[in-house]
């Protein structure tokens, strides 16, 4: 058996995508920008489609056939992101637009509330900008102090600096569970743990993280974990924030409107419980039929497999790459997942992802919504490939070559 | 390698990214400016000193970018040195038409339309005019006395 | 020609919306729950479907072909919502996830900012919860006053009311465009007129409005318009803000997040420019690209035609019930959308949506969101019939059929 | 017309939704709740009278609600008056496998079950679901000490 293959049969996967059949500007395309946003298998589009225009209603409060059955799909997909978090309960799970907004919806309605001017947040300089600037508009209208933890120089998370950043006037901890630049997973459980030990909730941004690894929210004893559809081989409009009921119960609005309310006067107005508390106005209905569709499919994977076959695709990048003695890269941590982020000498980023485009090769370039972390390296962008378990080891071949050519055109 | 690609990325404009004219600042500016790129982070700022007559006595830039945005910018105080400032103007709406592909017709004088026309290969590029006209926008503001810009 | 025949082909656009020839319980599918979300048709689903399986990336920021068809896709989705609107700039329309979150969006970024306790915000009582609750919101968090504007006994604003309304301690007025629940249309024009001469700022919820009024944003000179995308025929999860750029330059984000900052440092952060100031996180991409698609098939109907024959299904299905004497109709303002709400002599309207369902007939019961308009009317709910163009006239004497059945088993 | 749609709406069930029994409030109430339907915005509240050994001496329950929710409320003051609290809750537990089209098994003794078969007919109508049980789980709110419930 060849060492490049794999156990994960990947062509059989790759079918299940269109788009990766596609070429750009005449040559097959190798869509290596999955950080950014993962193609959808048709699946997930024809459930959409199918619910759509065969079972769509407005979702609760309805009495007629189709209301009942577009509720049932709703609170199903509900019950289907339950499932994937391991969660308790599915009032637990609250429906969001995306990651950034149930960072938002935290950082506004449990950290809010109980911050006085000087109360510190701690955070990572690899966080993405979602899990920054929510924490900036508590500093600029709450007072809050940021407080940040540095990563090594590998991106490797500094665990006793992040003890030592948790001090007495820390209110809480938001925490990536994967670096969308360095590919760095963070070791959850011991940070919840330590975190718990001082008395300090935790959030992770699971944007990244829930996508690669397996996430059970009970066994790590989280407070708060977010994902987001797009990148879980979902559609755009949705994601969800799992939250412990304990603190759900006791926190206030979001946004109001329809749905999230008990009883509304003239002049009072008293909230629902949750989960729809949380659940302003008309949800994105098909969105979260189309994410549980997309959370079915990645289930039905063989997830070691994938994974193993992500990890196989990003080590046989990160061989070829050595071989460059112009390129660096930037995370090199023990554990991380299939994130290939580097920068070139004397090339900016920009430039190389457009020779690569017209190879075919779509990468990302630019600061990644991390320009903390940019800074932490002293450098303003990086160009980033992100495999996912479609992608095949002939792709990484193709991005080693259009480098090469980057090299040769620039260099 | 794509035609394409070898035009965009021309020997000229790879020795203006690598060795920029009119690289600096200017002690006595009378007009300065600061553009930002938030495509790619890219950032410029432009420094000019115009004499009593209204031409541009001295244009420097300062700045950290990709090969085009710091080929446009170096090519641009290159070729806007000594002008007035509505030739200035003339020549910017004449190299946005050039890099976005749309005729250029008579807003170019010849000579000046050939000294650009390195640019011209970014027309095929429509994600990367950005980079090429972010010099001239933050030129623009500085004459126009705004602050910073970004890149339209 | 049959008096009951309008010049609108109903047959012909029925053909475009696939789950209307669907059966329930085997019987035909009477659709009359519009106003709570529209059908879709098919090819809005098929452009999303086409677009998320051909043409997908995440946008901006992005250098290679598919981000940069993405973006186009997306921005011009925007460009649509302008046209739609008759905004003067694109960057006039901000993509939300729906229409609470446009004015949630507002109520936190215009109105908050500028608000003394005291300082009072004026509805009018036939608002919808999601244009009530983030007001109340800033009632409970600000201390402002809720001014309420009353209706006439047919469902009509009261001008004089409002006007009376309105004094030195008003900052804003959020009114419906049409009520969800009488029909009621609100003489924006004039009632813009009346705010601005006081210096008060206006938003109007469209949310259906905008589904059956043509609407021109500048000649009402309005502030502020807010659309929702699954009424409109297009998709959940997207919505739009109509702002005027004067204010949007000078509002504060409302979510924080990628995409949204110009700069962003561990001790600081600076804002994008409207409309991404406002657009924090991975849009709703898909979905815009769907709306537009919904909002193109819209403008090539014959609009007035489709206008007219709403107006006559309303207007048979009024007269029809003239007939049933234990049936009052609530709601009967000169100037109103295509929409009847009734309650009914010792039948509860849930009772009776139940029993139309049955037959085949999807009618909303409840409060609809507008528990001060019950309030108002002496009820706690009321059944609905909402019709869209796609109805027929032999759907409204199913419903009246199967209005004479309900009292038939309950009366 | 349908036959679920008459089992739903039987005689019994329209009489005791006209006709309300043990309709009203009780001044010297030992136990009180308010419960919500938000499905529909229907209320009830229902008052408890506890005997010293624990028997229900007396029901009211006050409310307006569609045939459905009143005429379980009706039915539950009924049935529950004079019983223990076990008792209270062992056909609670009875009635919601029987709206829900659950096996009821040995939950409901042959006589309770008689009586209570009336509301079987939601069992079709899922959604009908939370207006049968409103009123129970108001009662066992009260029973249990809470405030104000929503129907589950
Ligand atoms: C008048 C009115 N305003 C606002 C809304 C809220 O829109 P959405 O639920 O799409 O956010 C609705 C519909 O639910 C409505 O009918
Ligand atoms: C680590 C991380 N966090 C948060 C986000 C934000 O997610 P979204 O843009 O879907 O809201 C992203 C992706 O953009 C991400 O990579």
């Amino acid at each position: 058996m060849n060492a490049r293959h794999t156990q994960f049969d990947v062509d059989r996967v790759r079918a299940d995508f269109p788009i990766l059949g596609r070429e750009v500007y005449g040559k097959p395309l190798v869509y290596l920008d999955n950080a950014a946003s993962a193609q959808k298998p048709l699946v997930v589009l024809e459930r959409m489609t199918s619910f759509a225009s065969q079972e769509f209603a407005n979702v609760h409060r309805g009495v007629h056939f189709l209301s009942a059955r577009a509720t049932d799909a709703y609170e199903g997909a509900r019950a289907r992101v339950q499932a994937f978090l391991n969660a308790r309960d599915t009032s637990e799970i609250v429906f969001t637009k995306g990651g950034t907004e149930a960072i938002n919806l935290v950082a506004a309605s449990f950290v809010a509330p109980i911050l006085k001017p000087g109360d510190e947040i701690v955070l990572t300089v690899m966080e993405h900008h979602s899990n920054i600037v929510p924490w900036h508009l508590l500093r600029e209208r709450h007072g809050a102090v940021l407080k940040w933890v540095d990563v090594g120089d590998d991106g490797s998370l500094d665990l006793n600096a992040l003890e030592a950043a948790i001090g007495p006037r820390t209110r809480f901890l938001a925490i990536t569970h994967m670096s969308n630049v360095l590919g760095t997973i963070t070791p959850l459980e011991k940070i919840v743990a330590l975190a718990h030990a001082k008395g300090v909730s935790v959030l992770a941004d699971g944007c990244q993280g829930a996508v690669h690894e397996a996430v059970d929210v009970q066994a790590l004893d989280i407070d708060f974990y977010v994902i987001t559809g797009h990148k879980l081989y979902g559609p755009t409009g949705i994601g969800a924030l799992y939250a412990k009921s304990a603190h759900l119960e006791r926190m206030r609005p979001y946004q109001g409107g329809g749905e999230m309310i008990r009883e509304v006067t003239r002049d009072s107005v008293t909230y629902a419980d949750p989960p729809a508390r949380f659940e302003a106005g008309t949800p994105p209905i098909i969105e979260a039929v189309g994410l549980a569709r997309a959370l079915e499919y990645l289930t039905a994977l063989d997830r070691a497999a994938a994974h193993a076959h992500e990890q196989a695709l990003y080590q046989q990048a990160r061989e070829a790459v050595r071989e460059f003695n112009w390129l660096r890269v930037i995370g090199d941590a023990p554990q991380k997942g299939a994130i290939l982020s580097f920068e070139c000498d004397g090339m900016h980023a920009h430039d190389i992802a457009t020779i690569l485009d017209r190879q075919g090769v779509a990468v990302r370039a630019g600061h990644h919504c991390a320009q903390v972390l940019m800074d932490r390296f002293g450098t303003v962008s990086t160009t980033r490939a992100s495999f996912a378990f479609y992608n095949t080891m002939a792709e990484v071949d193709a991005l080693v070559g259009a480098l090469a050519k980057a090299r040769e055109v620039l260099g | 390698m794509e035609d394409t690609l070898r035009e965009l990325y021309q020997e000229v404009i790879l020795d203006h990214s690598r060795h920029p004219r009119h690289f600096g600042s200017i002690a006595d500016a009378t007009h300065v400016a600061e553009g930002h790129n938030p495509l790619c982070g890219d950032r410029v700022k432009i420094y000019l000193k115009l004499a009593p007559t209204g031409a541009i006595e001295d244009i420097r830039f300062e700045g950290k970018g990709c090969a085009i945005s710091q080929a446009s910018a170096s090519l641009m105080t290159d070729i806007v040195l000594g002008r007035s400032l509505e030739e200035a103007k003339q020549l910017m709406g004449g190299f946005l038409h050039l890099v976005k592909g749309e005729e250029v017709g008579q807003t170019l004088q010849p000579e000046d339309r050939e000294q650009l026309d390195v640019m011209a290969g970014v027309s095929a590029f429509p994600m990367r005019v950005k980079c090429a006209t972010l010099a001239w926008h933050t030129m623009n503001s500085a004459l126009e006395g705004g602050a910073a810009v970004k890149s339209e």
